[in-house]
C-alpha cells in the first residue's frame, strides 16, 4: 500500500458538531482504495474539479442494471481508485434491519471492498462505494446468498420505497411497506434488465403527508388518502387549544380551501370540501384523524429537470383501494409499460411522453377515462383537436 | 380632386369638445358614486356636482336612423350629451334628475332597455358573424340576440352575487377580450381546411402558409405538378390561421363549424388575478335563427352561478373555490379528453398534487 | 333596386325583449347594399356558413390601414354588397358625443355607405359597415374636413382605447383619456402606416378594475394604481356596516391579502401588504378610497390565441407617475418598437416575441433594469444562461 | 464458478424479518404519535402499546464500523432494531424507555447527534459530490457539512415556525428531490463543454449527442476531416446533458464550476399543494473546503424564514404570503435577469396582473 495521503484540507472536515464523512473515510484509511480516493479527493478540494470517468458497462452476469461504473482519471496517481464502481443493493422495504442485517452487509463489503456505503441513496437503495470489477460477481453471489439482490440503474424500473407507513405512523392510509415489497419482487425482471425508454421510478407514501417525496421525484407516486369524512374528537380538540393551540389561527385559517369552523368548542368541517392535505391532522394528531373508507391517490409523471425541465407527478387515478394483489393496478402499469416502450422516445420520462402525446391521448390509448381530478382547471387554449364524433348536428 | 388641401393625421377629435359641462367642470374631482336603480346611476364630486347616468342596451349594430333617435333624446334630456361604453351600451348623461324618467320611458318604448349596472349581466361583447367576416363558424349577432332575449332579465334587474360578463367571437382569432370572460362563447371549426391547389400559386405566399400553422400542420408540397401545400389533418386544430394568410385554404365548412363555451375568466384585479376562461362546453351545433343548444347552456350555467356563488364572486372564482371536478358534476356537463389542455403549456394544467375533493 | 329580400329566418330575430340588429338592418332595408346583404345573411342563416370573401388591399391614399376590404362569394345573386368594406373611424377618447357629433356622421355615412354602423368595434372604433370602393376617398375627405380620421388596421399601431376615467370616475388614478388622445396623436404616422411585424395596441385604464379589458387585449396596457395608503373613512364603514354590509365577510375575508381587520367598529389596513386590488374600495365606495399618490402599471404583451397562445398582459413597469409629455415613456415606447421591428417574426406580437428571446433579454436590449414585480415567482428551472461576469471567482 | 444454483432476481429480503415486535403486533394500529423531546417521540397503538424512537444525524456517507456500531447500540438498547429514514438519518426503536437516555449519550458520545424532528432543519439530502460523480459542479458531501455544523442548533432544537428541508445536488441532473426543497443548493456549471473532437467519434453518437442537448446547441460539425459536433455557445445553459451521453464534451471546469441556491419548494400536500423551489442566489464560487459563502446565505435564509414566517408555515408559503419583491428586499440578494425565466414555460411566471404591493 502507498504511503497516507496527507489530506489538510479535508482535515478541516473533521471538525464541527455535525458528524463527519472524512471520519468516516478515515475509518478505513488503512484500505488501500480509500486511501488513494482520499488523496484524489484531496486533489479535488484543491484544484476545485471531480477527478472521475464515465462508467462504460460493468455488472454482473444477466443483470443490466445495479452497478455504477466509475473510473479515476487520475489512475496513475491513484491507482487504488482507478476503479471504483458503486453497487445499488435493494434496500427492505421502509429501511427496517436488524442488528444482525446490518453486520451480515458489513462483512460481506469489507470482505470484497472499500467499505463505504451510503446509507442510502437518493432512490433508496444500499451504496456500496467503491468496487473493483473482479469483486462484483463475488459480491453479489455473498448478497444473494444472504438474501439481498441488487437494486436498479440505467433505463429500468428503479428500486420502488416507501415511507415507513403502517409499521410505525398512524397516517398510513394503506400498507406502503407491503405494496413497496409486492411490486418489486413482481418486477424483478424490468428492475434488473433495462427495456424502457428510460428509468422509472415507484414511490409509495402513506398519506398526503409525502414523506417519501413521491410526487417530487417518482414516475409512479401511491399516496394514501381517504374518502370519507375526517375524525374529529372534540374533546381532544378542546385539549389541545386549553394546551394552547390557537384553532382558529393554526387549523381553521390555514385550511387551504378553509373548510372548518370553530366556535371555541367545537370544530365543524364541512368534508365535501376538505381537500386531504393533512394540515389539521397533522397539528392535532390525537384530536383528528383521516377517515376511515382509506385508500392511495395514483399520481404519474415527476422528474427532474433532464431533458424537458423538471416535473411534478400529476393526478392520474384520484383513488383506489389498495389491496394485494392489485391485480387492476398492475393491469394498468403493463398498458403505460406497453404503449411507452413502444412510442416513447429514448431517454424520454414518461411524464414528458405524456405531454408530447397529450394526457388525453394517453389515457385513450392506455383505457383510462378521464375525470376532472386529474386537471387543476380545463383548457383555456382553444386548439383542440376534435375527433369525427363532434360534428354534423352532434354535440361534445 | 379638391383644390383644397388633402387634411391626413389629424387623429380623432379632442374629447374636451364633446364633455358635458359639469364633467369639464369636475374633471378628476369626481368623490364617489351611487347606483340608485338598475340603469341609473349618480356620480357625486367633491364640489357637490351630480352627473347621473342612464344606461341602455344596444345591439352594438346601429342604424345611423338610431344614432339620429339618440342624438334626439341626448338633446331633449341632456344638453346634447352622452357616450358609448366599453362594452357597446350606450349612456346618457343627466344633470337635471327630473329628466331620468322620461328619457327612461322613451328608450324603453323605443326598445333600447335600461340596466346593466352592477351585478348584472351587461351587453356581450361580439364580434361580426356572418354579418361581415370571412371566419367566421357562426353568426356573431344572432347568437348575441338570442342568448340576451333570454337573459334580458338579469340586464335590468341587479341579483346575481357579482358582475357576470359574457363575450362573443365568431372565430379563433377572439377579436374582444373573450379569452377572459365569465362566460365565452366562441365560435369553432372542426375541420381541417379544403385546400383549392389551383388558386394557392396565384393567392398565397407558400412559406408565410407554413409558417403561419401553430402545430406545424402545414408542409410545402407539389400538387399536380404545381407549387402548393398540404396539411398533415391529424396535426390540424383547424384555428384557421392559415386561412388568414392564405384565402385558398377554405376553413368554413357548413356542416361541422359550431360553437364553445368557456367559463370562469375575468379581467379586473379584484380579489383575484386576471384569468383566462376555461372550456366548458366543447362543441354545440349551429342551429340558425336561435340556436336553442347555446342558449340552453349559457342559461344553465348563469343559473349555476346564481343559485351557488357567495355575494361579489365572479363566476370564477366561485368555481376554484368548488373545485373544477365538483363544477363539472353540477354542471352535468360530461367532462372529456377535449377538456384536457394539450397545447405548449398543457402539463402546466396537470393536477400535480393530491389535494383531492374525493366526493 | 332589386326586390326586399325575403328573410324569415332573420325576422325571428326581431322579436323578443333584447334590441334587434335585425331591426336596426331593416331600417335601410331600402338601401340596396342592405336589402341584398339581409338577403345574403339570410342565406348564410340557411346554409349554415359565412359568404365574404378575404379583402385584399383597399384603402384610402396615402394610409396603409383603417379600411377592412371585403366582398361576397355570391356576387352575382347579392350585386348591391359585392364590395363591402369597412372604415374604421377613431373614436373620441371615452366615446363621448354631442349630439351633432352623432349626426355628422351620420349625415356623411348615408351619403356615401350603408347606413350601418357599429358602436363600436372592439379595438374601440366607430365601424362603418359597408363601403364601396369608389366610396372611399369621398368618405374620407368629408370625415376629416369634419374632424374624424381614419383608426388602424393591419400591423400597425392599432388605434388606442381607453375606460372613462377622471371624466366621470373617481378612482381614475390618472387621466386616461388626456393619455389616450395624446398617445394617439403622437403616433399617427405608426397608426396609419403599418410598419411594425404585426398590430400593437394601447389601452388606458384608470385603475385595476380595468373596465376596458387592457390587461387581456392590448400590447401595452396602462393600468391606474397609487402607492401609498388607501383612505378610510371609518364612520363611512361603519354606516356600511349598520347598513347591512357584512365587512368581515364581504371585505376581509375577500381581500387577496387578507391584510384587513374589523374589529368592529375600525377598518384596519396593513397597507404593506395591500396589492391595490380595488375590492374593499368597490364594496365601500363612499367609505374606502385609493391613495393620492396615483399614477399607473404599464403592462406588456397581451393578445388573442394566435398563433402561440393567448397571453395576459404582463408588468413591465411597476409603477410611474403619469404626466403629460409622458417624455420617459415614449422614449421606451421607441426602444421597444425599434428592437421588434428588428427583430420580430412577420406576425409575431411583441408578447410573443418577448418570450422568444426571454424577458431578461428583452430588458437588457431596450435598457430597462430587471425587476421582481416583473414576475409571480423566480425560476424553477436552472437551465440559466449565464453571463462572462458570472465566473473565476465572481458571484452573480 | 460454484457447483450452487446463482441466484438472481430475488429481490429484497421481506421486512417483517427486520421488523421489531412491537411493531408486527400492532402493523396497521397506531393511534397517535407525539414528540417527547427534540429527537425523542413516541407511537402509541390502539392496544395501547408503545414504541419509542430516538433519531440521530449521520453523514449518510457510512463506514462499515460504523454500520457495526449502530449494530451494537440497536443490540443494547433496542433488542437489535433500528432503521434509517428517507433523509439518511438513523432511528433507533426502543420499547423500554429507561433505554432514551443511555442510547443518547452513547450517539451524543460518537459524534451522531440526535434530533430533526418537528419543526426543524433535518438532514440535508445529498448527492455524490467529489467522492465519485463524474459531472458534478462541486462536492456534495463537503458542502453539506459545511452547512450542518452552521445550521446544527437548528437540527437539536425545535424553533423553526415548521419543517425545513435542505437538499443538494452537485449538477442539473439533481438525483435527490432537491427541486422541492425549502432551500435547495445546486452546483452549477457555467460554461459550454469543451469538446474532445478525437475522442468524439470514438465514444460517442452523434445522433444521440444532437438529440440530448435541451436547446438544440449541439449540431454535427465536420471538424478537421472527422466527423464530430460543434456548440452554439449561446445556446448552451450548461446542463451537461451531452456529457451525459458523451464522454468527449467535458462540462466541468475548475474556474467557472459553483453553486446556486433555490429556495421554497416543498413536496408535503399540508396547507399548500407541492411546489419547485425557485432561483434566490444564481452563483456562488466554490471555496472548499468550507464554501463559506453558500453556507452565510444559506444562514442568512433560515434566519429570515425564523424571524418572519408564521407557525406552520413553509418557507415558501411564507414567501408567497409576503411576495418576492419583499424576499427580495429582506434578503439583499439583487434581483436581475437571471431569476427571470427564459425556458420553455417562461411566460407562465411572469406577473399577469396589477396585483402590486407598491413597496
Ligand atoms: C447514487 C445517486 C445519488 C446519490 O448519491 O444518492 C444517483 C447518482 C447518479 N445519477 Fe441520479 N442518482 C440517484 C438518485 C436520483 C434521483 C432521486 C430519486 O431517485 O429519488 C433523481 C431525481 C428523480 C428522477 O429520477 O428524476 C436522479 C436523477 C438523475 C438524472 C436526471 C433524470 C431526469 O430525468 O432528469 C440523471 C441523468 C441521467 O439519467 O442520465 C441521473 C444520473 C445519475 C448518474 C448515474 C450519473 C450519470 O450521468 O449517469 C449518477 C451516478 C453517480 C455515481 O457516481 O454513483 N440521475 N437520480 C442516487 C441513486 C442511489 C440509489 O439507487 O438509491
Ligand atoms: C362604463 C364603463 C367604463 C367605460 O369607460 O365604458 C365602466 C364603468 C364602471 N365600472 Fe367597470 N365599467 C365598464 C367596463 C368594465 C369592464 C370591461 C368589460 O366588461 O369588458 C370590467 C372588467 C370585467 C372583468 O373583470 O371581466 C369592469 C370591471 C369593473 C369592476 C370589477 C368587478 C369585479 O368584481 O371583478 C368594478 C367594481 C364594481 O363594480 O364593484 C367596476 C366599476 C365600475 C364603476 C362603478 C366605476 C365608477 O365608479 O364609475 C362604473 C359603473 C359600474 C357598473 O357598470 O356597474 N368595473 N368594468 C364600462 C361599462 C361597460 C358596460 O357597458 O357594461
Ligand atoms: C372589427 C373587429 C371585430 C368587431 O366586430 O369588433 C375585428 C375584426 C377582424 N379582426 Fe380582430 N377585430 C377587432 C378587434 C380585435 C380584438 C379586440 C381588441 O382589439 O381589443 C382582438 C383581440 C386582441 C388582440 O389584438 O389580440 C382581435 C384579434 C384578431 C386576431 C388575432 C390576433 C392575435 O394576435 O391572436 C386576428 C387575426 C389576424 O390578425 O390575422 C384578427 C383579425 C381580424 C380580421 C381583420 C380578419 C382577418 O382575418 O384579417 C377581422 C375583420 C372582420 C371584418 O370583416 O370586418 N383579429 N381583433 C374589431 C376591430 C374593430 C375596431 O377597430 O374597433
Ligand atoms: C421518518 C420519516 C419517514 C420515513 O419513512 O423515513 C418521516 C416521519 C414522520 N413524518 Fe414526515 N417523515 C420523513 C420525511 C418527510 C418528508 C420527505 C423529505 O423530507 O424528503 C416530508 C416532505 C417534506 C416536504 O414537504 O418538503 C415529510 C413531511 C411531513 C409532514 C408535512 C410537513 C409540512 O407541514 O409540510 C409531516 C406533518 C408534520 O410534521 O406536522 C410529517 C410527519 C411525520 C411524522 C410525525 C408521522 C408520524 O406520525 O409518524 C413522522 C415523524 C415526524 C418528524 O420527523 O417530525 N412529515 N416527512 C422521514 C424522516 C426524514 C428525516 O429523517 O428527517
Ligand atoms: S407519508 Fe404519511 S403515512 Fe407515511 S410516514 Fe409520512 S406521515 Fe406517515
Ligand atoms: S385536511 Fe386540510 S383541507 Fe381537510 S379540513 Fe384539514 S386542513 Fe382543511
Ligand atoms: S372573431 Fe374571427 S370571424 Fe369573428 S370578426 Fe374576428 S376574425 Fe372575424
Ligand atoms: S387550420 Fe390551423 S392547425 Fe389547421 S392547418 Fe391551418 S393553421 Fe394549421
Ligand atoms: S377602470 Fe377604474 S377608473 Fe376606469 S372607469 Fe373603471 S373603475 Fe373607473
Ligand atoms: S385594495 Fe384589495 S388588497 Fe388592498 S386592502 Fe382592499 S381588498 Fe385588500
Ligand atoms: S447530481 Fe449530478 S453530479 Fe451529483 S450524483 Fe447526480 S448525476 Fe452525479
Ligand atoms: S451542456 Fe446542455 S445546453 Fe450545453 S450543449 Fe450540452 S446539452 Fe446543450
Amino acid at each position: 500500500m502507498s504511503e497516507k495521503r496527507a489530506t489538510p484540507l479535508l482535515d478541516e472536515l473533521e471538525k464541527g458538531p455535525w458528524p463527519s464523512f472524512v471520519k468516516e473515510l478515515k475509518k478505513s484509511a488503512d484500505t488501500p482504495a480509500v486511501n488513494d480516493l482520499l488523496g484524489q479527493l484531496e486533489r479535488s478540494y484543491e484544484e476545485k474539479i471531480g477527478h472521475w470517468k464515465h462508467g462504460g458497462l460493468v455488472g454482473v452476469m444477466g443483470y443490466g442494471g445495479g452497478v455504477i461504473g466509475r473510473y479515476s482519471d487520475l489512475q496513475a496517481e491513484f491507482p487504488e481508485c482507478a476503479e471504483f464502481h458503486t453497487l445499488r443493493i435493494n434496500q427492505p422495504a421502509g429501511w427496517f434491519y436488524t442488528s444482525d442485517a446490518l453486520r451480515t452487509i458489513a462483512d460481506i463489503w469489507e470482505r470484497h471492498g472499500s467499505g463505504l456505503t451510503n446509507m442510502h441513496g437518493s432512490t433508496g437503495d444500499i451504496i456500496l462505494l467503491g468496487a473493483k470489477t473482479q469483486a462484483l460477481e463475488p459480491i453479489f453471489a455473498e448478497l444473494t446468498a444472504a438474501g439481498f439482490d441488487l437494486g436498479g440503474s440505467g433505463s429500468d424500473m428503479r428500486t420502488p420505497s416507501c415511507c415507513v407507513g403502517q409499521a410505525r405512523c398512524e397516517w398510513a392510509c394503506y400498507d406502503t411497506m407491503g405494496a413497496c415489497y409486492d411490486f418489486t419482487q413482481t418486477y424483478q425482471d424490468e428492475l434488473h434488465r433495462p427495456a424502457f425508454p428510460y428509468k422509472y421510478k415507484l414511490k409509495f407514501a402513506g398519506c398526503p403527508n409525502d414523506c417519501v417525496a413521491s410526487v417530487a421525484r417518482s414516475d409512479m407516486a401511491f399516496i394514501g388518502t381517504w374518502r370519507d369524512d375526517i375524525k374529529v374528537d372534540n374533546e381532544g380538540v378542546r385539549a389541545a387549544a386549553a394546551g394552547g393551540v390557537d384553532i382558529q389561527k393554526e387549523i381553521c385559517d390555514m385550511c387551504p380551501t378553509r373548510c372548518m369552523a370553530w366556535d371555541g368548542s367545537t370544530l365543524a368541517i364541512d368534508n365535501s370540501n376538505c381537500v386531504k392535505c393533512m394540515h389539521c391532522i397533522n397539528v392535532l394528531p390525537k384530536a383528528v384523524k383521516p377517515g376511515d373508507d382509506r385508500g392511495a391517490a395514483i399520481l404519474i409523471g415527476a422528474k427532474a429537470p433532464i431533458v424537458g425541465g423538471a416535473l411534478l407527478s400529476s393526478v392520474f387515478v384520484p383513488f383506489i383501494k389498495m389491496e394485494p394483489p392489485y391485480e387492476d393496478l398492475k393491469e394498468l402499469i403493463s398498458r403505460i409499460w406497453d404503449l411507452w416502450a413502444e412510442h416513447g422516445k429514448n431517454r424520454e420520462r414518461v411524464g414528458e411522453f405524456i405531454q408530447r402525446i397529450g394526457l388525453g391521448n394517453f389515457l385513450e390509448q392506455i383505457g383510462l377515462d378521464p375525470v376532472p381530478e386529474m386537471i387543476s382547471a380545463p383548457r383555456s387554449n382553444p386548439y383542440i383537436f376534435f375527433g369525427d364524433e363532434v360534428s354534423e348536428g352532434g354535440q361534445a | 380632386m379638391s383644390a383644397t388641401k388633402r387634411l391626413t393625421d389629424i387623429g380623432p377629435p379632442h374629447y374636451e369638445k364633446f364633455l358635458p359641462p359639469v364633467v369639464k367642470k369636475n374633471y378628476g374631482q369626481w368623490d364617489h358614486h351611487e347606483i340608485l336603480k338598475q340603469g341609473v346611476m349618480v356620480h357625486v364630486a367633491k364640489s357637490g356636482d351630480k352627473i347621473f347616468t342612464v344606461r341602455a342596451a344596444t345591439p352594438r349594430l346601429l342604424n345611423i336612423a338610431t344614432l339620429r333617435d339618440f342624438a334626439t333624446l341626448a338633446d331633449t334630456y341632456c344638453g346634447g350629451h352622452l357616450r358609448f361604453t366599453s362594452r357597446n351600451n350606450v349612456e346618457f348623461l343627466l344633470t337635471d334628475p327630473a329628466n331620468i324618467e322620461p328619457l327612461i320611458a322613451d328608450l324603453t318604448k323605443s326598445g333600447y332597455p335600461v340596466g346593466g349596472l352592477g351585478n348584472a349581466i351587461s351587453n356581450i361583447v361580439h364580434t361580426q358573424g356572418w354579418v361581415h367576416c370571412h371566419s367566421a363558424a357562426t353568426d356573431a349577432s344572432g347568437v348575441v340576440k338570442s342568448i340576451m332575449d333570454e337573459l334580458y332579465p338579469h340586464f335590468v334587474d341587479m341579483k346575481l352575487p357579482g358582475k357576470l360578463r359574457i363575450a362573443f367571437a365568431c372565430c379563433l382569432n377572439m377579436c374582444g377580450a373573450v379569452h377572459c370572460s365569465d362566460i365565452a362563447v366562441l365560435g369553432v371549426h372542426t375541420r381541417a381546411p379544403k385546400i383549392d391547389h389551383t388558386s394557392v400559386p396565384k393567392m398565397c405566399e407558400i412559406p408565410s402558409v407554413v409558417a403561419s400553422c401553430p402545430t406545424g400542420a402545414v408542409r410545402p408540397a407539389s400538387v399536380g405538378g404545381a407549387q402548393s401545400v398540404e396539411i398533415i389533418e391529424e396535426q390540424c386544430m383547424y384555428c384557421g390561421n392559415c386561412f388568414t394568410v392564405c384565402p385558398a385554404m377554405k376553413i368554413n365548412n357548413a356542416k361541422t363549424d359550431g360553437i364553445s363555451i368557456w367559463v370562469g375568466g375575468k379581467v379586473s384585479n379584484a380579489r383575484s388575478e386576471p384569468k383566462f376562461s376555461k372550456l366548458a362546453v366543447p362543441f354545440l351545433p349551429n342551429n340558425p335563427p336561435r340556436w336553442p343548444e347555446v342558449v340552453g347552456w349559457v342559461k344553465k350555467l348563469v343559473e349555476l352561478y346564481a343559485e351557488n356563488a357567495r355575494k361579489h364572486e365572479r363566476m370564477g372564482e366561485w368555481i376554484e373555490r368548488i373545485g373544477w371536478p365538483r363544477f363539472f358534476q353540477l354542471s352535468g356537463i360530461p367532462f372529456s379528453k377535449y377538456h384536457i389542455d394539450d397545447f405548449k403549456h398543457a402539463g402546466e394544467t396537470f393536477k400535480r398534487s393530491v389535494q383531492i375533493r374525493q366526493v
